[in-house]
């Protein structure tokens, strides 16, 4: 039977208190699109919730040339933020890729972080612009690389008495590209996906990201591949072989959406792709 | 499709196009009503929210049912201990097997409402649980102790063809139409067919399970109602069919059960077996309360009746002028663990497979196979739709390897007035040229001259 | 543990309790006899239970009730105005742009929130506009026309009789 | 790279069950004021039969719509119908119907003979009111009708069945000769294939059906367009048993069964076609309801070949089996 109790404090003090006293009982809700269904079908029946919505944490704000985002940001908000889509277009498009208009009204971008799904559409980007996640606790705050975020699938570094609060984007160079492939043209979970940034030095590759999502249990950063664009004049055919480059650095698995073997071909195909166009070739 | 990032211009506006120019359908002018765009009948109710479906209806003291369905494919059902799930506090009624007073339901009736000492698919409702609210059901679902001896189960219908393959059921794994394992259609020779033709075109075929996914699940409300009378408000496609299969499960004569419905969320022939009526049925009969299963959507993908799985060898044999001479169609229907519509389906499809051509020599053998899957069942078009799409796909392949255009094999060999379908129909009324050269016209094809003359009405010489 | 839930449907404050866990679906069906939220999947993927909050289309089966205290949900049955029907329960009427039904509700909530900020969508928008709303019947082309005529219309809540039908 | 290719497939589908033998009554009774009831036992799934049927009842019996309310599906009050599917009730539901209405004109004549003192021959109803041929001015409102029949001993209730003869197939040669009015389609469909990742978008549809006579085009354009998408999806995405035989990864909800949504529409046209002579079906009407989902699948399969040179076998077309044929084809992924 459920007998869950229902924390929806205004404060964020307040929640960070209750996450210290019996965080491993608490469940955070935020959006709740990944936890409704759980709750609908009795696949969950947590101890305790505590509603994050409240606590201020849907903002998004120019910060040091880049973006501090709350995470209780919803993603429509995160589409069509003009500040996100001018500093951090990756990341407006990969939110207004994902799902649908309905339910981008309430997912939210800390949500999409914590659940640590294979399939999450917001890593990627993130990764490909060096974000950072700040984990507050009465303990005090951590800045977490997203790089060092996820541990595996459905799993981060996150600990029970920390709220993720707020995501951070530095001022990077370059130019980025996403590009995913979902099952249906809108509205479906990701297949596979590519983020790219690369950085122009003339025709010259200075720097560069490239990032695999649902490719393996946690967003893949593809070094070896960057290491192939690094230094080097970007063409077609460099972007091909970085892209064969990164299908070895990937670990995909057969599920309900694709098969591995096809997710290994049609990254190769995006990388390839997003690295063409973010250079512009 | 991705948003146009930091921009906001927008492009043209598409033309407003009104409801009745995008199809141009034959009238007639003579008629008042037939022909006219007229509304629909419960459209005000519709956009409203005011028509009621039945997971609408909530009643006064309603229970809620959940089940305990098969967690094996194939198994001995040794026993069903219902005594721990009927002491969860909330529960009114859990039924098995043995409170079912009647035999099978299904359209061959050869499924048990409540498995019975076996269990044929994975998913098979083995027991069931009427309880004040949805929690206490699950509870209660949990409480209930199966023994089970798992047997091994077939799931690739060519597999289950062979003789020492396990059997789904005690009479073997083939259906048997007229006492021979297959629907024979014979037309023609055959042989001689294959013999004057100048190539032979050969293809296999397989076509998918498809769900009919009605947005609405399968849902009925059942209660006894004027002292005696078994009410069910039911999805049903087919109330009176439906009403006899209960007749038979329920041991209830028909006056004593009423199907009431009209308002179904889509069906596509997923409602033409019986999903909830039974169980709820039962239970509104034990209790004397009224009772509601509804099924979520997971029950609904994967333990509904589906379109089944199809297999389609074609051998046809072809004239150099792309005259089919001979035709051969070897059918495999997977109708999963019990019959459905399964031998049904084979027999429809048998009917309509070779297309609405004119061949003279048609041999067709059509097998119903059962494997421990979930039973297929009717879906838009059953037996028809797979059979021809294949066929379709053969007549493309045919014309490839022939060096012809695809419109002109088919153009070719087109029915006309007179011809005769493979189980000897001779057809009239036809328009298969008809359509295909309008469709030409409206895709902007030009056809050669010779095709846009062609006629079904003008007799094959 | 239930806690009380306060807000607003279709112009109506409410009260009702609820669990942490049940959805604003299960509130709105279940407590408050609010049917035209439909159950299609319970978990976001078919758009039947789509509801306004506050204005914003949302998937109610997605919705942990309580969240919504002190919101505005405006379902199907806030549509009808003085007898009247919206514009663009009219034009599903008129274009049939229903067959089973069972997906109109969420349909037009989303088609509503849709104009609500853009009265003249392009085909384009429309067509994201109502992507997370499934209808198996497949009738997305009249749909999508019944908007196309409600924004040439030039879009506003009035000027509809309810005429025709039962 | 993305590739665009052609194809074209043509359909026939037979209105009712197999065999024939699938009856459908229909009664319609005359209330005090002169509206009527229309009672069938074929269900409203969506498709529209209420609306059609009552068009049909309007038509045959000359009242105007809104005076005819239309009752179905209760095993106690309705008469009796095999099922609504097989296309079958426009035709099947829609005879009944009209013999019901003619029934019920000829219980209403015979009634009037003694009125008019004439023989029930020589009047007519239409126009919402019983009348002497040839004499306008001598007529009985159906309100009339209807208030006078009930309230003196009348009961005008008209019924109305029809059942195609049933029929086996032959065992040995499998002659089965009972088909009823045969609908025809032919289609004509445009896809884009992305060689990178095999998948197939289809941009463009023509359609031309004969259906004989179309009772309702705002509910056939629902038919074709729903059945359209619903063989989109069969055509592309849907399969219960993605690694058939195998259960594994059977999708269970609509995120991993994927129907199709707004996005998937493409560009679509139709036609019908009109043939000089009609069938048995009421006013020359043919079942094809069933049929709207055929005619884009096998146009598409054929249009994937004229884009990439491909044969796909086993359906759904899926990106992953595109893009094995392309591999097999000895076109690598690009």
């Amino acid at each position: 039977m459920p007998n869950a109790e229902y924390f929806a404090t205004t404060e964020l003090r307040e929640a960070l208190r209750l996450l210290a006293e019996r965080g491993d009982q608490i469940t955070v809700l935020a959006g709740g699109t990944d936890l409704a269904p759980k709750f609908n079908c009795r696949e969950l029946q947590p101890g305790a919730l505590l509603y994050i919505g409240k606590l201020g944490l849907n903002y998004i704000i120019a910060k040091n040339g880049g973006l501090a985002i709350g995470a209780a940001t919803t993603l429509e908000d995160l589409a069509t933020s003009r500040l996100v889509l001018e500093r951090a277009p990756v990341l407006a498009q990969a939110a207004a890729e994902m799902g649908n208009p309905a339910i981008r009204n309430v997912a939210t971008i800390g949500g999409n972080l914590v659940t640590a799904s294979r399939a999450a559409d917001m890593p990627p980007p993130l990764l490909a612009l060096d974000a950072e996640l700040i984990l507050v606790s009465e303990r005090g705050e951590r800045v977490i690389p997203i790089g060092e975020f996820f541990k595996r699938a459905h799993k981060t570094v996150r600990l029970s008495d920390e709220l993720l609060t707020e995501i951070r984007i530095p001022s990077v160079k370059g130019q980025t590209a996403f590009v995913r492939h979902g099952r249906r043209k809108i509205f479906s979970c990701c297949v596979a996906s590519a983020a790219v940034r690369v950085v122009l030095d003339g025709g010259k590759c200075a720097d560069a990201r490239i990032v695999a999502g649902s490719m393996a249990p946690t967003p893949v950063r593809c070094l070896g591949a960057e290491g192939v664009l690094k230094g080097k004049n970007l063409t077609s055919d460099l972007a091909g072989e970085a892209a064969a480059q990164a299908v070895g650095e990937c670990k995909p698995i057969d599920d309900e959406r694709a098969s591995a073997w096809y997710r290994r071909r049609v990254i190769k195909v995006l990388i390839e792709r997003a690295i063409n166009q973010a250079s512009g070739l | 499709m991705p948003r146009n990032e930091g921009t906001t211009a927008r492009p043209a506006r598409h033309e407003i196009r009104k409801p009745e120019s995008a199809v141009n359908v034959q009238t007639e002018t003579a008629y008042k009503y037939i022909g006219k765009p007229t509304p629909r009948y419960d459209g005000i109710a519709q956009v409203t929210g005011t028509n009621a479906y039945v997971d609408d209806i909530r009643l006064p003291g309603m229970l809620t049912v959940k089940v305990l369905r098969a967690p094996v494919l194939k198994a001995n059902l040794l026993n069903v201990d219902v005594s721990g799930a009927a002491r969860v506090r909330g529960v009114a009624a859990v039924i098995s097997a043995k409170d079912v007073p009647g035999g099978y339901y299904g359209m061959y009736g050869d499924q048990p409402v409540l498995a019975d000492r076996e269990i044929r698919y994975k998913g098979q409702v083995i027991a069931a649980v009427a309880a004040v609210d949805q929690d206490a059901a699950l509870e209660a679902v949990e409480q209930i102790k199966l023994d089970l001896e798992e047997l091994p189960a077939v799931l690739d219908p060519e597999e289950a063809m062979k003789p020492d393959t396990p059997k789904v059921r005690p009479e073997g794994n083939i259906w048997s139409f007229d006492g021979g394992p297959f629907r024979k259609v014979r037309l023609g020779d055959v042989d001689r067919g294959f013999a004057e033709a100048d190539h032979i075109v050969e293809g296999t075929y397989t076509t998918p399970m498809q769900e009919q996914s009605p947005m609405e699940t399968s849902c009925s409300v059942a209660m006894v109602e004027s002292g005696d009378q078994l009410v069910i408000r039911s999805l049903s496609q087919s109330p009176y069919l439906h009403l006899r299969q209960l007749s038979n499960v329920l041991k209830l004569p028909m006056n004593k059960m009423r199907l009431v419905g009209g308002n179904t969320g889509g069906a596509f022939g997923g409602r033409f077996e019986i999903h909830t009526d039974h169980v709820a049925g039962l239970l509104a009969l034990k209790t004397r309360k009224p009772v509601k299963w509804r099924w979520t959507r997971e029950e609904e993908t994967l333990y509904s009746t589906h379109r089944g799985r199809w297999k389609f060898y074609f051998k046809d044999g072809v004239k150099k002028d792309g005259r089919i001479v001979a035709r051969y169609v070897r059918t495999l229907h997977d109708t999963g663990a019990y019959t459905g519509m399964g031998p049904y389906c084979v027999e429809k499809n048998a009917m309509m497979v070779a297309g609405p051509f004119n061949i003279p020599n048609i041999a067709i053998d059509g097998y119903c196979v059962f494997t421990n899957r979930t039973p297929s069942g009717a879906m838009r078009g059953f037996g028809v739709m797979a059979g021809q799409v294949c066929e379709e796909i053969q007549m493309h392949r045919m014309a490839e390897i022939l060096g012809m255009d695809p419109w002109e094999i088919r153009f070719v060999n087109a029915w006309r007035e007179g011809d005769m379908t493979a189980t000897g129909k001779v057809v009239d009324n036809v328009g298969a040229i008809e359509c295909m050269q309008a469709v030409a016209k409206l895709a902007g094809i030009d056809l050669p001259e010779r095709l846009k003359a062609m006629s079904s009405r003008e007799k094959r010489g | 543990m239930k806690y009380v839930l306060s807000f607003t449907v279709n112009g109506q404050p409410m009260e009702t309790l609820a669990e942490p866990t049940t959805s604003l679906l299960d509130v709105l069906r279940d407590k408050l006899e609010v049917t035209s939220p439909k159950r299609g999947c319970e978990s976001g993927d078919c758009g039947a239970c789509t509801v306004l909050v506050n204005g914003k289309a949302v998937p109610s089966c997605l919705t942990v009730a309580l969240t919504v205290a002190g919101s505005e949900i405006t379902t199907v049955e806030g549509l009808v105005q003085d007898g009247q029907l919206h514009p663009l329960q009219r034009a599903f009427y008129e274009h049939g742009a229903t067959q089973c039904g069972f997906c109109t509700c969420g349909m037009l909530m989303a088609a509503k929130a849709l104009l609500d900020r853009n009265p003249s969508p392009t085909r384009d928008e429309i067509v994201l506009g109502m992507s997370g709303n499934l209808c198996r019947c497949g009738g997305y082309v009249q749909v999508m026309e019944a908007i196309e005529d409600v924004a040439g219309r030039k879009y506003e809540v009035k000027a509809a009789d309810t005429r025709g039908g039962k | 790279m993305k590739k665009r290719g052609v194809g074209i497939a043509v359909y026939c589908h037979p209105t009712g069950a197999k065999g024939g033998g699938d009856p459908s009554q229909a009664m319609m009774r005359l209330k005090l004021d002169g509206t009527l009831d229309l009672l069938v036992g074929s269900v409203d799934l969506g498709q529209g039969s209420n609306t059609v049927l009552r068009q049909i009842a309007a038509e045959t019996l000359g009242v105007p719509l809104e005076n005819i309310t239309v009752t179905n599906h209760d095993t106690d009050t309705g008469p009796l119908c095999m099922g609504t599917g097989a296309s079958r009730v426009t035709f099947m539901d829609g005879n009944a119907v009209i013999a019901a209405a003619e029934d019920l004109k000829r219980q209403i004549r015979e009634w009037s003979t003694e009125r008019f003192e004439v023989a029930a021959d020589d009047l007519e109803v239409a126009d919402n009111k019983v009348s002497v041929k040839g004499n306008p001015q001598a007529f009985m409102s159906f309100a009339e009708v209807g208030n006078e029949m009930n309230w003196k001993g009348s009961f005008p209730v008209g019924k109305g069945s029809y059942c195609p003869p049933a029929q086996t197939f032959d065992q040995e040669t499998g002659r089965m000769t009972q088909i009823a009015a045969i609908a025809y389609a032919a289609c004509v469909a445009e896809v884009e294939v992305d060689t990178g990742t095999g998948v197939v978008e289809v941009k463009k549809l023509a359609q031309a059906y004969e259906i004989g006579t179309g009772i309702n085009p705002l509910l056939i354009k629902a038919q074709i367009d729903g059945g359209t998408m619903q063989g989109l999806g069969f055509t592309l995405a849907e399969d219960l048993g993605p690694n058939y035989p195998s259960l594994k990864f059977a999708p269970s909800n609509f995120l991993d069964y994927l129907i199709p949504n707004t996005a998937d529409v493409p560009e679509m046209t139709y036609t019908t076609v009109s043939l000089p002579s009609r069938g048995e079906g009421p006013f020359g009407a043919k079942g094809f309801a069933e049929m709207c989902s055929f005619p884009p699948i096998a146009a598409i399969i054929g249009a994937i070949h004229d884009a990439v040179g491909i044969w796909i076998y086993d359906y759904p077309a899926t990106p992953e089996r595109v893009l094995r044929a392309l591999e097999a084809a000895g076109t690598p992924a690009a």
